[in-house]
């Protein structure tokens, strides 16, 4: 049989979104697994790690690997396969910038075993025992994994080639990376798969949006009637679309609600969060710093605003302890 | 002996205003702390956050912007933009952990020079206080973890190779 | 020097310079040891270090290297970029370089002077070198651009000094705009009767040059009015204009002052503002017989038919030319500009902040510019010193320094106190015999031909008394003093108190900044010292220039200073006006911000941001434009753009980075 | 209603009773809710001060300990008081050294002082707090014709010229010519009465005391009207020895609150009128006063 | 092209389109983390003394969401599980409701109805014909590489996987258009929802629905001639290996018909008598978890019944989840043809309640019908399409607890906030953690009834998984941690805990 180009998939600390979107290129797929042969897909087939170790270096085209890095399992998975494959795509949110997963850098690793096992109101624990990573039981020992202290994007552990952005990436640019990979027409390396130009470009509330916002207030969602139709900052909501990148034809201002940017950014910004403060909140309309505060009050997260998806690669890349 | 600890502060200075203030000090020959790298921008609204988060990232202890007072910026209002980002810059800093003073704002105009040296020396003295913030030292820290492994997976590497050679 | 062989060549070639500044860099900075520590920084070709840099020799050293080392950036390190910045882009124009590939590294203003320990001061220039190094490889070729400029000029205040100015450049052939607050011109000069210390008549030579003004075919006057908005830059400045009513019209009313006798007040019962309340005037009036232009105005507040409208309005009948309008509104004008000289004056110290010296307590005490119109022949009492209570003082007593250098008031010298006390003392003396006796704390007289003055009159036999006067009490000791003001006094040279008992006491006032100082210099976008007084771009090397461009200063808004320092500095700024206009156009710094369109989604997220309107969207691509001439290069639109679509140049992103990055890297 | 704090000082309890007397009254009248700080005092006087500078804040800082509990502004109508325990205040707020020091001493005693507490003049409360508008509208029977010389003393105003100016006060004359009062114009509102020198080195005392009594004589007043128990027992209590030694000068003196107390029609005997040693009773008389 | 990579090839293909789980692989090498562990322990007779489901991760989200605002939950907290992000989403939305004291409006509720019936159809679908459905459709011992989605067309037809394919992604055009995304909608909103639905689209929804319904139909009739016809099948659901006597537990509405969307919680004993009934806002009364040192997951059980190990029967405070449960739970179902299915199940099952794990695949093609027919009905409401889509919440907020039945069970979300709507606290019991203890008894069960003297059955791992697949257990979920569907070690070891074996898959 022809020797059709060997892909992986694998995937980290993630929802599974990733895999689903990639079901949901729906009768597409069956196009894509006619062209290629998948070597690798825990979620779809059973995986043997020593098959992969066993192929020769580099033997397999492309690897797409999505989820947020925070085990030591996935850290050699994933060098594993930067070893074995030509091209390595960050596949997603999660695994372009930590995703939702890395909000959990904004804490500790303790204070999480404690609310899950001490304090969360249906625990039902007396003795305060805890998982660990080594027990005891009646005699016998079992052991459990240590968790990473540091939630990680992909390319913070490996070397990455392609970016492919979202939570989760759309059908659309799924296919359009596949389809670039499968021309063999490889863009430069680090390039991420999706327009470099910011959502608002794409969105249809554009022409809505005034020259000047000069906002009083900010609201949040669920205390306003939205208008289907206006630009979402202008009725004051926060909408990450100008500081995000576009390529998912403003899915979420079509539902109505604002884009929370899990594009992440163009790649002429270097932290998402900062550069959206720059823009929105130089236009705001009070002087005083009372004033200034009394805005900025109607963003009481903006950690979890600003980096809803970005966490791990914010220049600051997680709170200090 | 144990040295005291010399914190690194980037400060931004508003061409006009401060800038100028701190070229005054110097011909007034005032003294001040030596811990201030000034790096010069036409306007303080020049100064996107990404600067003040890039500068602690590099090894900041600390990251003071200078701007012309309220009113009197020579580009009308670039002092006000810059103070609505830094405030919410500032909310922002604290919830990753970084607050009390190592990044200020400060208005100095091109006649104050004396402020200059004090908001320096204030500055200076206060961050020493704090000690290092040193998050190129952190990031380390925090990458050990994925180190180790790193090390293993490379050694394992090397045992393949020997198998191979053999 | 130090050739640097291990370099990339994928880096640009720097050539990085280092100068000594005589000793004010190398004394607190180890010159030597950064020039060595640069040249081994990457991509630096050469490293040098030289006495100065900015000397003929020193330029033409970095030209040379530049050819000869093939340079392709250039990065010095010396004094701050705002006094050199333009002699070094010039060396790297002309070693054939573009003057942009250059940045300046300040480590005298900003390292040497402000540091004590040489040590940690060196480190300081190394990381600023470092800096300045790993920018510069990501500057760009630049070219300035150039923007005619609009021959004409505004000179705002008609005191001494903005009529010098105006007379200069329209004697130079360019159309000058004057804008006088007052209903004339003159300012404080026109109330004084002689100048020290020639003791010419101020009249005299003031009259000629400011009928000279109101006659001269390329000065506009425009009295009574005041400068209300500044828009624009170098060159091309919109000014707008507000001329308040004087409810008469300027053109018809030729001054016959018929109106004045014809006014339903048969006296004059109203304080006159120019003999400082000494004198009374009607509600129609002219300041003084030479006010110019000589228009007389109504004053509104006390008019009958502007306040009640019901007066038989004998004044309008009394003018033949039909001039009264007692409808006239304000009116605003506006006019274009290249240059504007400020000459807005000074205001005399407010003496009811020194109580102790009694004034408004004490009929018998005086501001010295009330004594000005007391001793001058035209004004209130036609130069004879007649006490308010119309006596003729006896001993009089001047007091120095009423508000100078003094701590709980106004720190400064007013550096003319003493020499006017001199002049009032040598006038009241000539005008009434009294005694005359001057109160200092130093007898100042620093001018050309003022200590002889000094000398003079100590010949005419006034009494010195060197001491800050403590108080004016009307409380006698003794019989002698009863009915006197006693003026008690520490005498600092006979090392005892003195009580000296006068009639009439001189408060030699001091001179402070205009009250609207502050909204002035915001309305003109320049800056002012911490006393007040507009800030110059350089105490010594440009004294009438501000940091705005094409806007100049002259006269005591600058600082205190008498007239002849006056006149000369109002000469300088339109010489520096007339620069400017002939050059015929200004090279603007290339340091503007651009979008890029393919990157621009068309948010306007930078459009409302500017402050000169140089962004504007474009409805038919969707995305934002930047005009580059209306650009001034602050920069806030490139921090603001949430795609990273703007870029400003000498300011883009990778070169701040660089440069962070650089001050931190060890 | 404000409430206010009133330390009295020793003055006021002895020979300024006429003082407290008066302004208690004054204060009652004008509806001011005040009350006697609890176990206060002495404020050390000047004297202490240049004996024993860091002992004499504290025993003044005490008064404004206790009176820091209750976070009222304190009263202290006596010149010493009024000088001394705002020196205190400021020594407190600006020399740690001596904060440090006096609070310790104050928290040996139970107590702690964070320096919050004002303290004011009548004057002041009065011009500023009550108000003239407030205080014309009292003034049932105005002292007319009787002519004053508003007599501030030295203490009041130097240094902290906190509510007057420091070289000519008025807001004595403002509340005399509230009263109905004409107020003579002179130089020697704060020049000083003499002091303790009165009793010390009397011909230095007596000498200053005269010269402000004949100036006021001079200017034609009827009688000084004063704000300082000091300067009112100098000034009263030594004519006897002025008459003696230059001449009789026979100028009542008064305290400000008894002439506003008159012109509210509060009885003399309220305000303590006959406690002065040179009777006042001819010149209120012809104030068409009884 | 060289053997092992044709091997590899032809395993992967047949998987690739089996969606997994299908196959057993040995792999003794390396030791991984992060997936579901089986750990079992022989005693010296070489039989089984206990094994162990260990669920090796954590993720937070309870901690992680302190701080954030309340109405990004439905957003963050679907990001628990890509697979089943609308019941989260859901749950959460319904927290809100409470949390800000607001019912949402008529046309809101309806449109969230029609999003979650729709989601119910189409991912009970994926799961019938491509996850666990092949077990039977093909026949558990039919060779492996048939026993995938590709053996299933063998068996039914080739339009049965493309119909299969395109009425998922039909269905799912439905919930893209009404919540903005399909995995990890952003409709949900206290009062309502975000964006109405336009009269125009309706027309298209019903056809969606209408065919929709005729496949869950199909599907029915799939599961009557295949698996219902054949004794060995019945024999088999009904086998002891797979049956637990335990407690049930399901949302009824106020007639106590099974309901996904909203209702009461329901619990029966394991005689199928009401042992609790309560509104979600008790839920704390009636639920605890319990903490094993030897796994991330807890183990919820009945409050009021008691924790008493890993244990069957009334007394013992296990419970279950999922479409059996539900069905158990029930008084039986909301729509008539889902009705009629209804009570065959009972019948032929032998009546109320039904204990066998592998029931499950009945009861879920049971559960399509209802989804699908109230499908039908809400796109024929004309409310679906009123303006007013969602009451603004005038309360302050204090507590907010929201519950709906995901497709792998009871999904509980619990928040608290300050008077600003910031999350102070968080609780979530997702559907696989209330199956977690009754999972650990099966694979427990499993283990000791086919592991004997030593010797290990291969067929043990394919009973162990088929257990398994009933649940259709979602670590993702359970844990909040871990992709959807988790790869399983085995691992036998003597008592000093030495490996004797490392089974995978």
């Amino acid at each position: 049989m022809p020797d059709k180009p060997k892909v992986a998939f694998y995937w980290c600390a993630s929802c599974g979104g990733c895999e689903e979107a990639v079901v949901d290129l729906a009768e597409d797929i069956l196009k894509v697994v006619a062209a290629v042969d998948i070597v690798l897909w825990p979620v779809a087939m059973d995986f043997k790690k020593e098959d992969v170790e066993a192929r020769p270096d580099k033997s397999i085209v492309a690897g797409f690997i999505n989820g947020a890095i925070r085990t030591s399992e996935q850290e050699e998975w994933v060098r594993l396969l930067r070893k074995k494959c030509q091209v390595i795509v960050s596949f997603g949110a999660c695994a372009n910038s930590g995703g939702i997963p890395a909000l959990a850098n904004q804490f500790q690793k303790e204070s999480i075993l404690k609310y899950v096992y001490d304090d969360c109101p249906s625990i039902d624990n007396p003795g305060k025992i805890r998982p660990q990573t080594e027990c005891v039981d009646e005699g016998r020992t079992l052991t459990l994994p240590e968790l990473r202290n540091v939630v990680r994007s992909l390319d913070q552990v490996i070397d990455v080639d392609y970016y492919l952005p979202g939570c989760p990436p759309t059908p659309k640019i799924i296919m359009n990376a596949v389809l670039a990979l499968l021309s063999g027409k490889l863009p430069p390396k680090g390039t991420v798969l999706s327009p470099e130009i910011a959502l608002c470009e794409e969105c249809k509330r554009k022409d809505s949006k005034p020259a000047d916002l000069a906002l009083t207030e900010f609201k949040r969602p669920h205390q306003v009637l939205i208008d289907p139709e206006k630009c979402l900052l202008a009725q004051g909501l926060v909408c990450m679309g100008p500081a995000t990148r576009g390529g998912c034809e403003a899915l979420c201002p079509g539902g109505n609600m604002p884009c929370t940017g899990c594009f992440g950014p163009t790649t002429r910004v270097k932290d998402q969060g900062a550069k959206f403060v720059s823009s929105v909140f130089s236009n705001i309309a009070p002087k005083e710093e009372a004033e200034i505060d009394a805005v900025l009050d109607g963003i009481p997260d903006p950690i979890g605003t600003f980096y809803r998806y970005g966490l791990s690669k914010s220049m600051l890349r997680r709170k200090l302890n | 002996m144990s040295e005291q600890f010399e914190p690194k502060i980037v400060a931004f200075f508003c061409n006009w205003c401060t800038y100028t203030a701190a070229d005054l000090a110097g011909v007034s020959r005032l003294k001040y702390a030596p811990n201030a790298r000034v790096i010069r921008v036409m306007c303080s609204g020049r100064v996107d956050p990404q600067f003040v988060l890039d500068a602690f990232a590099k090894g900041a202890d600390g990251v003071l912007l200078g701007g012309c007072h309220p009113g009197d910026c020579h580009y009308a209002e670039g002092n006000y933009k810059t103070l609505r980002r830094m405030r919410m810059l500032t909310r922002m800093l604290k919830d990753m952990g970084i607050y009390d003073g190592r990044f200020r704002l400060e208005w100095i105009s091109g006649a104050e020079g004396d402020k200059v040296k004090s908001v320096i020396n204030d500055m200076t003295k206060k961050v020493r206080a704090l000690g290092p913030l040193d998050l190129p030292g952190k990031f380390k820290n925090w990458d050990k973890e994925i180190e180790e492994l790193e090390a293993q997976v490379n050694k394992g590497d090397k045992d393949k190779e020997a198998v191979h050679a053999g | 020097m130090t050739e640097n062989k291990s370099k990339k060549e994928t880096l640009p070639r720097v050539g990085f310079y280092i100068c000594h500044c005589g000793s004010n860099i190398a004394s607190m900075i180890d010159v030597l040891e950064v020039q060595k520590y640069a040249a081994a920084l990457p991509g630096v070709a050469v490293s040098r270090e030289y006495k100065y840099m900015c000397s003929d020799p020193g330029q033409e050293m970095i030209a040379k290297d530049i050819k000869e080392h093939k340079l392709e950036r250039l990065v010095v390190a010396a004094c701050s970029p705002n006094l050199h910045e333009e002699t070094f882009r010039k060396a790297a124009a002309k070693g054939g370089l573009n003057p942009f590939f250059f940045q300046m590294v300040n480590i005298r203003e900003h390292a040497a002077w402000v540091h004590e320990d040489k040590k940690s001061a060196t480190e300081k220039a190394k990381d600023l070198a470092r800096a300045a190094i790993a920018r510069v490889r990501f500057h760009k070729s630049l070219d300035k651009k150039r923007v005619a400029v609009d021959p004409n000029v505004l000179v705002v205040g008609g005191g001494i000094a903005g009529i010098h100015a105006a007379l200069t450049l329209a004697n130079a052939g360019k159309k000058v705009t004057l804008v006088e607050r007052e209903a004339t011109i003159g300012g404080h000069m026109a109330a004084f009767d002689k100048t020290f210390p020639t003791l010419d008549c101020a009249a005299c030579i003031l009259t000629p040059k400011m009928s000279a003004v109101k006659s001269h075919p390329n000065i506009t006057l425009w009295t009574y009015s005041e400068v209300s908005k500044v828009e624009g830059y170098v060159g091309n400045y919109k000014v707008t204009v507000t001329r308040k009513p004087r409810f008469v019209k300027e053109d018809l009313c030729v001054g016959c002052m018929e109106c004045i006798d014809a006014c339903v007040f048969k006296e004059p019962k109203f304080k006159d503002k120019f003999n400082q309340g000494l004198g009374k005037r009607k509600p129609v009036y002219i300041d003084f017989p030479q006010a110019t232009p000589k228009v007389v105005l109504v004053d509104p507040e006390t008019c009958i038919q502007l306040k009640t409208g019901k007066c038989k309005q004998p004044c309008a009948a009394a003018c033949d030319r039909k001039a009264f309008d007692f409808n006239q509104k304000a009116e605003t004008k506006e006019l274009q500009v290249g240059a504007i000289v400020l000459s807005t004056g000074f205001k005399t110290y407010d003496v009811a902040r020194s109580p102790q010296y009694g004034y408004g307590r004490y009929p018998g005490v005086y501001t010295a510019l009330e004594v000005e119109r007391l001793v001058n022949a035209s004004g209130p009492t036609s130069g004879e010193v007649v006490l308010r209570d119309g006596t003729h003082p006896k001993a009089v007593g001047i007091i120095h320094c009423v508000g100078s250098r003094d701590a709980k008031t106004n720190k400064w010298c007013s550096r003319v106190c003493c020499m006017y006390s001199l002049k009032l003392a040598h006038l009241i003396k000539e005008h009434s015999g009294a005694e005359v006796y001057n109160f200092y704390i130093d007898m100042r007289a620093p001018g050309k031909a003022y200590e002889e003055f000094y000398d003079k009159l100590l010949g005419e036999g006034v009494h010195f008394i060197r001491g800050r006067v403590d108080e004016v009490t009307d409380w006698a000791m003794t019989p002698e003093e009863e009915g006197k003001l006693v003026l008690r006094v520490e005498d600092t040279l006979a090392g005892f108190v003195r009580r000296i008992p006068v009639d009439m006491v001189v408060l030699s006032t001091g001179l402070e900044p205009q009250p609207d100082a502050q909204e002035v210099r915001r309305r003109f976008n320049i800056g002012c010292g911490s006393e007040g007084f507009f800030q110059e771009r350089h105490p010594k090397l440009a004294p009438v220039n501000t940091f705005t461009d094409g806007i100049y200063i002259a006269g005591a808004c600058q600082a205190p200073r008498d007239i002849p320092d006056t006149v000369a500095q109002a000469g300088a700024a339109a010489a520096e006006a007339l620069s400017l206009i002939d050059a015929g156009f200004v090279e603007l710094e290339p340091n503007t911000s651009h979008i890029v369109e393919e990157e621009c989604s068309g948010c306007k997220t930078c459009v409302p941001l500017c402050p000169y309107s140089a962004i504007t969207f474009d409805e038919a691509k969707k995305k934002a434009t930047i005009n580059e001439v209306l650009c001034k290069g602050c920069g806030v639109c490139a921090a603001a753009c949430p795609s990273g679509s703007i870029r400003q140049n000498l300011f883009e992103d990778d070169e701040i980075f660089s440069e962070i990055e650089g001050v931190l890297a060890k | 209603m404000k409430k206010y704090l009133y330390f009295p000082g020793c003055s006021l309890k002895g020979s300024g009773k006429a003082y407290e007397e008066s302004f208690l009254a004054v204060c009652k009248a004008l509806g001011m809710d005040i009350r006697e700080l609890e176990d206060w005092n002495c404020c050390g006087a000047t004297a202490y001060m240049s004996v024993e500078e860091t002992k004499s804040y504290a025993l003044a800082g005490r008064n404004l300990a206790i009176a820091e509990r209750e976070d009222l502004d304190v009263i202290a109508p006596c010149s010493a008081c009024y000088l001394v325990l705002n020196k205190t205040q400021k020594a407190l707020k600006e020399n740690t050294e001596i904060r440090r020091k006096v609070v310790n001493a104050l928290k040996a005693g139970g107590l702690d002082y964070k320096g919050t507490v004002k303290v004011r003049h009548p004057l002041d409360v009065l011009i500023n707090d009550v108000g003239l508008e407030k205080i014309s509208k009292l003034i049932k029977n105005p002292v007319k014709g009787l002519k004053l010389a508003p007599y501030y003393g030295c203490q009041i105003v130097r240094p902290y010229a906190t509510f007057d100016d420091q070289h000519d006060p008025v807001t004595m004359d403002k509340l005399m010519k509230a009263a109905g009062a004409e107020c003579v114009t002179w130089p020697l509102k704060t020049r000083c009465c003499g002091g303790s020198l009165t009793g010390t080195v009397p011909e230095v005392g007596l000498r200053l005391a005269y010269i402000i009594l004949k100036e006021a004589k001079k200017r034609g007043a009827g009688a000084i009207v004063t704000l300082c128990p000091l300067c009112q027992f100098n000034l009263d209590g030594y004519q006897g020895k002025i008459a003696s030694k230059y001449e009789s000068v026979d100028m009542p003196v008064l305290y400000f609150t008894q002439v506003l107390g008159l012109a509210m029609g509060l009885p003399g005997s309220e305000l303590g009128i006959k406690r002065g040693i040179i009777s006042a009773e001819a010149v209120l008389a012809g104030g068409g006063l009884r | 092209m060289d053997k092992t990579a044709q091997k590899v090839w032809n395993e992967a293909h047949q998987k690739a389109n089996a969606k997994g789980r299908r196959t057993v692989t040995i792999d003794p090498i390396t030791r991984l983390e992060g997936h579901g562990k089986i750990e079992i322990f022989m005693n010296d007779a070489g039989n089984v003394d206990r094994a162990y489901l260990q669920i090796p991760e954590l993720r937070g989200f309870e901690v992680f969401c302190q701080g954030r605002p309340a109405e990004d939950m439905p957003q963050i907290t679907s990001r628990i599980c890509g697979v089943c992000p609308t019941a989260h989403h859901m749950a959460g939305t319904k927290a809100l409701d409470a949390l800000y004291q607001v019912e949402p409006s008529p046309t809101g509720r309806k449109i969230r109805e029609l999003v979650y019936n729709a989601f119910m159809l189409e991912d009970h679908a994926l799961h019938v014909y491509i996850l666990g459905g092949p077990d039977f459709i093909v026949g558990p011992d039919a060779p492996k590489e048939l026993r995938n989605v590709v053996g299933v067309i063998g068996k039914v037809g080739l339009d049965v996987g493309t119909r299969v394919i395109s009425t998922r992604r039909r269905l799912r055009e439905i919930i893209n258009y009404a919540a903005g995304k399909v995995i990890h909608p952003v409709f949900g909103l206290p009062g309502g929802v975000a964006k109405g639905i336009d009269p125009s689209e309706v027309k298209k929804f019903q056809e969606i629905a209408k065919d929709g319904l005729e496949f869950a139909k199909f599907t029915l009739q799939v599961f009557h001639d295949i698996v219902l016809k054949n004794d060995a099948y019945v024999k088999m659901i009904t086998s002891d290996a797979f049956t637990h006597k335990t407690h049930y537990m399901g949302l009824v509405d106020k007639n106590n018909k099974v309901n996904f969307y909203d209702g009461d919680i329901r619990v029966v004993t394991p005689e199928g008598k009401e042992q609790s009934k309560f509104a979600v806002k008790d839920y704390l009364e009636h639920i605890a978890e319990h903490v094993e040192p030897w796994s991330y997951i807890k183990f919820p059980y009945l409050k009021k019944v008691g924790w008493k190990g890993f244990t069957e029967g009334s007394s013992s405070g296990v419970y279950a989840v999922a479409p059996m449960a539900r069905l158990n739970a029930a008084d039986g179902m909301a729509t008539p043809e889902a009705q009629k299915a209804y009570e065959e199940y009972f019948k032929v099952l032998g009546g109320k309640p039904v204990h066998h794990t592998l029931a499950n695949h009945w009861a879920r093609v049971i559960e399509m019908l209802q989804a699908a027919e109230s499908l039908v009905e809400l796109t024929h409401d004309p409310e679906l399409t009123g303006k007013d889509i969602r009451n603004i919440p005038t309360k302050t907020p204090t507590v907010g607890m929201g519950v709906v039945e995901a497709p792998r069970g009871t999904l509980f979300h619990h928040y608290e906030t300050d008077e600003r709507g910031l999350i102070k606290k968080v609780n979530l019991i997702v559907s696989t953690t209330n199956n977690s203890a009754r999972i650990a008894m099966s694979v427990d069960k499993a283990a000791k009834g086919l592991i004997k003297g030593g010797t290990v059955n291969d067929g043990l791992l394919n009973m162990v998984e088929m257990a398994f697949r009933a649940y259709d257990p979602c670590f993702g979920c359970a844990t909040h941690t871990l992709p959807g569907e988790m790869p399983l070690v085995v691992t036998l070891r003597d008592l000093k805990g030495g490996v004797i074996r490392e089974i995978r898959r």
